[in-house]
């Protein structure tokens, strides 16, 4: 479904992905582990189109992204949940998921009903504005703005920091059941090895920009954790 | 510091040389041509004012011609005096027409030559020092600039179109003596006057440069890229702007004193928002990384101007217009951003041919892309 | 005697914590480690002492004077320097001129108008030995090597004479032969020079620790030498998400 | 004044708002609102009411083209786009100049506006009150085209985080030449409207663009409210000082006030207060 070649990506003249190959079959759930700066996250933003430049070579379902302009690769069926949640915080509860459908490319603007039985507490705060809901609220709120676009790949960047630890597991349960049951392919950007572990058909550990391990989700050793992870 | 101090020191000689020797060679010693020329250089001297602040400390002043405006008519007050000398109780002649009883008490102090070119710098200094203080103690950048110093200039403009009976209102100020300057009378069509100007202008620069070069002005560099860093490295950043502000209003309001004795007059067009504008585009043209290109920039619009608003009467300001929009969108660094990178091309090519690789091919490339980098910004 | 002591310290941005009633002291030549993971404070700590934060609560006290509320200027003058996250120097200008800058033992405008010269002799000619940038001098400070520029930054601070210097991730984007020779730096400086560094790094962090504190969402979560904070439950705990409960 | 100062204020304001563009040229999209006014009333009879969609139309499209030709390259460079706007300022100007010639013209007031209303003992033309609620007529539409369509939403969306809207398949790139589009629109609205109030010359528009520039900072950048509420303290502002003064020393106050707030107020009277 995706599948990179050799990737760089840039960020003016450094590079910040360097000679980085995958592959990951749709409907599978891959995790992107490494310590804070390897790249994760930019990884997360080259296959988006975010980074100033790539080199090599990256593909969607068969389509060259290199050639694809950022707005372009949304209606492809990319979801992007970015780090820190990035909801539009002055955008009501409502809007922020009707801005999800704005990348769909049957143009349609309802809500798929499903978002708020995962959520419910977004059907209760619709009118809410984003930028007042908790940090919980405003993951789960990401995570349904993407979802209304009826995405086939769901990239998430590090989902549960920062957020109170009963919401965590609510909505590492989301992710899990959007996987399995609803057989959308995540790419999940980790540093919870746990959660990976239980989660991952397979896992990619990135350090200083490079592929440093891939292995399948039972791999994941406490050994590799301790020496690619801790500190 | 030191590696293009050479290569900088050709250009300011050449730049001497051009103003000093051929240009009045070449105008075959004419007053009318040299007065007109007079004017070109005046004005190359606000554009390289305006330098001194945009180009080396990043603060866009809009106003610049407030303070070119005071100079004039600082300059304009004490020469009307002279002309005035005759009249009843020494008043200029619009004051008498306005009913102004006597010579108000500001104008008092103008009868003096000294305190009048005095005057001409350190009033406009001293209005971009309160001013400069007051925008940049309160972390004032950019935009914010660029709109406080709009609106300065055009509160100013009104202030003195409206005061008539002590401005001259919108006709301002005409019908000026002649300076005289240590017993030499300033015949503005003669060889002598085109020295002195042209003598002014290089000595503003060269007062410009070395503030430039010192380590003032490398601290207004780095101010430029990054105000936060140096005020981590212990530098108080607003007292730095402050002062390049100020040096550049200086240097407008003596530009300001010898555009008067040029013209003979002075009128509040000077302090117009279109004349203010203009300063930023010679300035923008020429190139406002550097003081003799903004100077050569303003000279050479005006040369252009005067040119071509013969032969095209209204197209002239479509041309400059459309010209203005070509510089920015392709060659924000001006004229000398041009000259620099075609000069480290053909420096490249130079090494290339001599078959010159290792470290200086090298530090050429390096040259290279960053006028590359920079053009594209 | 502690040289940098913080009481307290509260650094509250809309309702978060980002640093939570932290108390940490430092003495005269040490070299701290500050570890922790993402927004566990460590930056924000960093900008609390130079100055670029304000803090909400709490109390810096450094060299015996409180600075607490003093402009960033005045605690740059004051002998604190600060080297940030992504190499700050000064791309457009060149390393001389940088480490000019940097060199600002008289801050003032009056003295900044009487130097033409940039004289390589001295401590000056030292640092840019330390940091093998001596051939370099006249290199535009934005075409260096990313690591070039994160040793320039470090030779920045070291000309500032600076006497606590705050290091934000200096390794990062090095290569592994740079990150070492960049700990071989900060070892030769132990002693004259007190500094923190924030670094992800642990084979760096091994190279140059005495004694590493490590914070977990703005609060001071251990502290002691590298080997007691590794084994430190609480820590693994912090750094691997929530361990327990996926035995449990 | 007020209310056309409020209707090329508004213009400004969102292009400002949206995109961060000091637009100098905004006053040139009056003058050719005016223009395109005088232009279809004297050569098509039309009242300058049946003309306002027309006029819109066509300044909405000169916009587009300025933005389309120049300021969509110097998004990244603020400061640059003052200059570059000036500069289109000028070559419209005088495109205007040489197309039309220099000399003043009039506009017709529209036939049923004409006549005056006293209110409590103020009279008032019926233009001037037509203007007032045309003008309040235009900032509601203008609110309902920002907060309750799709491309209000877009817009909204691009403007507080363009990463991510891109990322939800919004054109960003459209998203800004239809703003600039319409706020020139705006403009041409304004100038059309202010004909029967002044002569219509090619540099009527020059010093309009600095006040309005100064109501959006004042109001506050992304702030409609704000806008609405500046330009009616501007106008409000500078009758009242030119009422202790005179007109002159008025506006000079009124200048000197905003350049003081805008020194300890950078963020204007109304700024966006949410926590992100």
């Amino acid at each position: 479904m995706l599948e990179a070649q050799s990737l760089f990506s840039f960020y003016g003249k450094s590079p910040i992905i360097q000679d980085v190959s995958f592959r990951i079959a749709p409907g599978s759930f891959t995790s992107v582990l490494g310590r804070n700066g390897v790249g994760k996250t930019t990884l997360l933003r080259t296959i988006m189109g975010l980074t100033d430049g790539i080199g090599g070579r990256l593909f969607f379902n068969g389509t060259d992204l290199g050639r694809t302009r950022t707005y372009a690769r949304g209606p492809m069926g990319i979801g992007y949940i970015p780090q820190g949640r990035e909801i539009i915080p002055r955008f009501t509860v409502r809007e922020n998921i009707v801005m999800g459908t704005y990348a769909r490319p049957d143009r349609k603007r309802d809500i798929p009903d499903y978002i708020f039985e995962l959520f419910p507490i977004l059907r209760e705060f619709l009118h809410r504005r984003g930028g007042d809901l908790s940090g919980g609220q405003q993951q789960q709120l990401a995570i349904a703005r993407a979802l209304a676009m009826d995405p086939k790949l769901l990239l998430l960047d590090e989902p549960t920091e920062g957020i109170q630890p009963n919401i965590v597991r609510q909505i590492e349960d989301v992710i899990l059941k959007l996987n399995r049951e609803l057989g959308i392919t995540v790419v999940l950007v980790e540093q919870n090895v746990h959660f990976a572990r239980r989660a991952s058909d397979q896992f990619i550990v990135l350090d200083k920009g490079r592929v440093a391990l891939t292995g399948s989700g039972e791999e994941l050793s406490d050994e590799i954790a301790d020496k690619h992870l801790t500190f | 510091m030191n590696r293009s101090f050479a290569f900088d020191c050709i250009g300011y000689g050449l730049f001497a040389v051009l103003i000093l020797l051929v240009v009045p060679w070449a105008l075959d010693f004419d007053g009318f041509e040299l007065n007109t020329f007079a004017r070109y250089l005046a004005l190359g001297m606000v554009a390289m004012a305006l330098a001194l602040s945009w180009g080396c400390a990043g603060i866009l002043n809009l106003g610049q011609a407030a303070t070119f405006g005071i100079g004039a008519y600082v300059m304009a007050m004490h020469l009307k005096l002279r002309a005035s000398e005759n009249m009843p109780g020494g008043m200029p002649d619009f004051m008498g027409w306005t009913n102004v009883e006597s010579l108000p008490w500001f104008w008092e102090p103008f009868h003096s030559l000294s305190i009048t070119i005095a005057a001409g710098f350190l009033i406009p200094a001293l209005v971009a020092a309160v001013m400069g203080t007051f925008m940049f103690r309160g972390r004032i950048t950019g935009v914010f600039v660029a709109i406080i110093t709009l609106a300065f200039l055009v509160a100013i403009q009104l202030v003195f179109i409206e005061e008539q009976r002590y401005t001259g209102g919108q006709n301002g100020l005409t019908g000026l003596a002649p300076l005289q300057l240590f017993g030499w009378t300033a015949d503005n069509y003669s060889l002598d006057f085109y020295y002195f100007v042209a003598g002014c202008l290089i000595v503003a620069l060269m007062l410009g440069i070395g503030l430039v070069r010192s380590k003032v002005g490398l601290v207004l560099r780095a101010i430029k890229e990054d105000p936060d860093r140096v005020r981590f490295f212990g530098y108080d950043v607003a007292r730095y702007e402050t002062l390049a502000f100020c040096a550049s209003a200086a240097i407008a309001g003596w530009a300001g004193m010898l555009y008067v004795l040029v013209l003979e007059f002075a009128s509040p067009t000077y302090m117009g928002v279109s004349f203010s504008l203009a300063i930023v585009i010679w300035c923008a043209v020429g190139g406002r990384e550097s003081l003799v290109a903004a100077a050569m920039g303003g000279i050479i619009v005006n040369m252009l101007e005067g040119r071509l608003s013969d032969v095209f009467v209204d197209g002239w300001t479509l041309f400059l217009g459309a010209a203005f929009i070509l510089v920015v969108l392709l060659m924000p660094r001006g004229l000398f951003g041009l000259f620099q990178m075609a000069l480290a091309r053909t420096q490249v090519l130079c090494r290339g041919m001599r078959g010159d690789s290792g470290v200086l091919g090298k530090s050429t490339t390096a040259i290279v892309t960053h006028t590359h980098d920079d053009g594209r910004r | 005697m502690a040289q940098l002591e913080l009481k307290q310290l509260v650094a509250q941005f809309g309702g978060v914590f980002a640093v939570n009633k932290l108390d940490l002291s430092i003495r005269q030549g040490e070299l701290r480690c500050l570890l922790g993971p993402n927004g566990a404070g460590k930056s924000t700590t960093l900008d609390l002492i130079c100055g670029k934060t304000p803090p909400t609560g709490g109390q810096i006290v450094f060299d015996g004077r409180d600075i607490t509320n003093l402009a960033e200027f005045r605690r740059a003058r004051a002998g604190i320097g600060r080297k940030f996250q992504t190499p700050s120097v000064f791309k457009e200008l060149s390393v001389i001129e940088n480490l000019e800058l940097a060199r600002s033992r008289e801050p003032g405008v009056l003295a900044s108008l009487r130097v033409f010269r940039t004289r390589v002799t001295g401590r000056l000619r030292e640092v840019l030995e330390l940091v093998s940038l001596q051939d370099d001098i006249h290199t535009r400070a934005g075409n260096l090597s990313h690591g070039q520029m994160q040793w320039l930054e470090i030779a920045m601070l070291l000309v500032q004479d600076a006497n606590l210097l705050l290091f934000d991730e200096p390794t990062a984007g090095m290569t592994i032969q740079e990150t070492h020779r960049t700990g071989e730096i900060f070892n030769s400086l132990k002693g004259s020079h007190t500094m923190i560094v924030v670094e992800h790094d642990m084979s760096f962090v091994r190279q140059i620790a005495e004694t590493v504190t490590v914070m977990h969402q703005g609060s001071l979560l251990a502290e002691g030498c590298i080997e007691e904070v590794e084994s430190d439950p609480g820590v693994r705990e912090a750094y691997l998400g929530d361990g327990g409960r996926d035995h449990a | 004044m007020a209310s056309i100062l409020l209707m090329v204020a508004l213009g400004l304001a969102i292009i400002y708002g949206a995109m961060g563009v000091i637009n100098l040229a905004h006053g040139e999209f009056v003058m050719l609102g005016a223009y395109s006014a005088w232009l279809l009333q004297t050569y098509f009879g039309f009242s300058i009411l049946v003309s306002l969609p027309l006029v819109f139309l066509m300044v909405a499209l000169a916009g587009l083209a300025v933005e389309r030709g120049v300021v969509r390259w110097l998004y990244h460079r603020p400061l640059d786009t003052i200059l570059a706007t000036w500069g289109i300022g000028i070559v419209l100007q005088q495109l205007v100049r040489m197309g039309v010639g220099s000399d003043s013209r009039y506009v017709g007031r529209p036939t049923i506006l004409d006549g005056n209303v006293a209110i409590g003992g103020v009279v008032m033309s019926n233009y001037r009150i037509f203007l007032i609620f045309f003008s309040i007529a235009v900032l509601a539409g203008t609110w309902y085209l920002l907060t309750r369509t799709e491309f209000g939403t877009k817009l909204r969306a691009v403007i507080q985080n363009k990463e991510i809207s891109e990322c939800y398949g919004i054109r960003a790139e459209h998203v800004y030449a239809l703003t600039f589009a319409y706020g020139a629109g705006l403009a041409g609205i304004a100038g059309a409207l202010v004909t029967p109030l002044i002569s219509v010359t090619p540099s009527m528009g020059t010093y309009l663009v600095v006040d309005a520039f100064l109501v959006v900072i004042v109001g506050g950048v992304g702030s409609l409210l704000g806008t609405a509420v500046a330009s009616g303290l501007v106008g409000e502002a500078t009758a009242f000082f030119s009422f202790l003064f005179n007109d002159t020393l008025g506006r000079v106050a009124v200048l000197l006030s905003i350049i003081l707030l805008i020194r300890f107020r950078p963020q204007g009277l109304f700024p966006d207060k949410v926590r992100r």
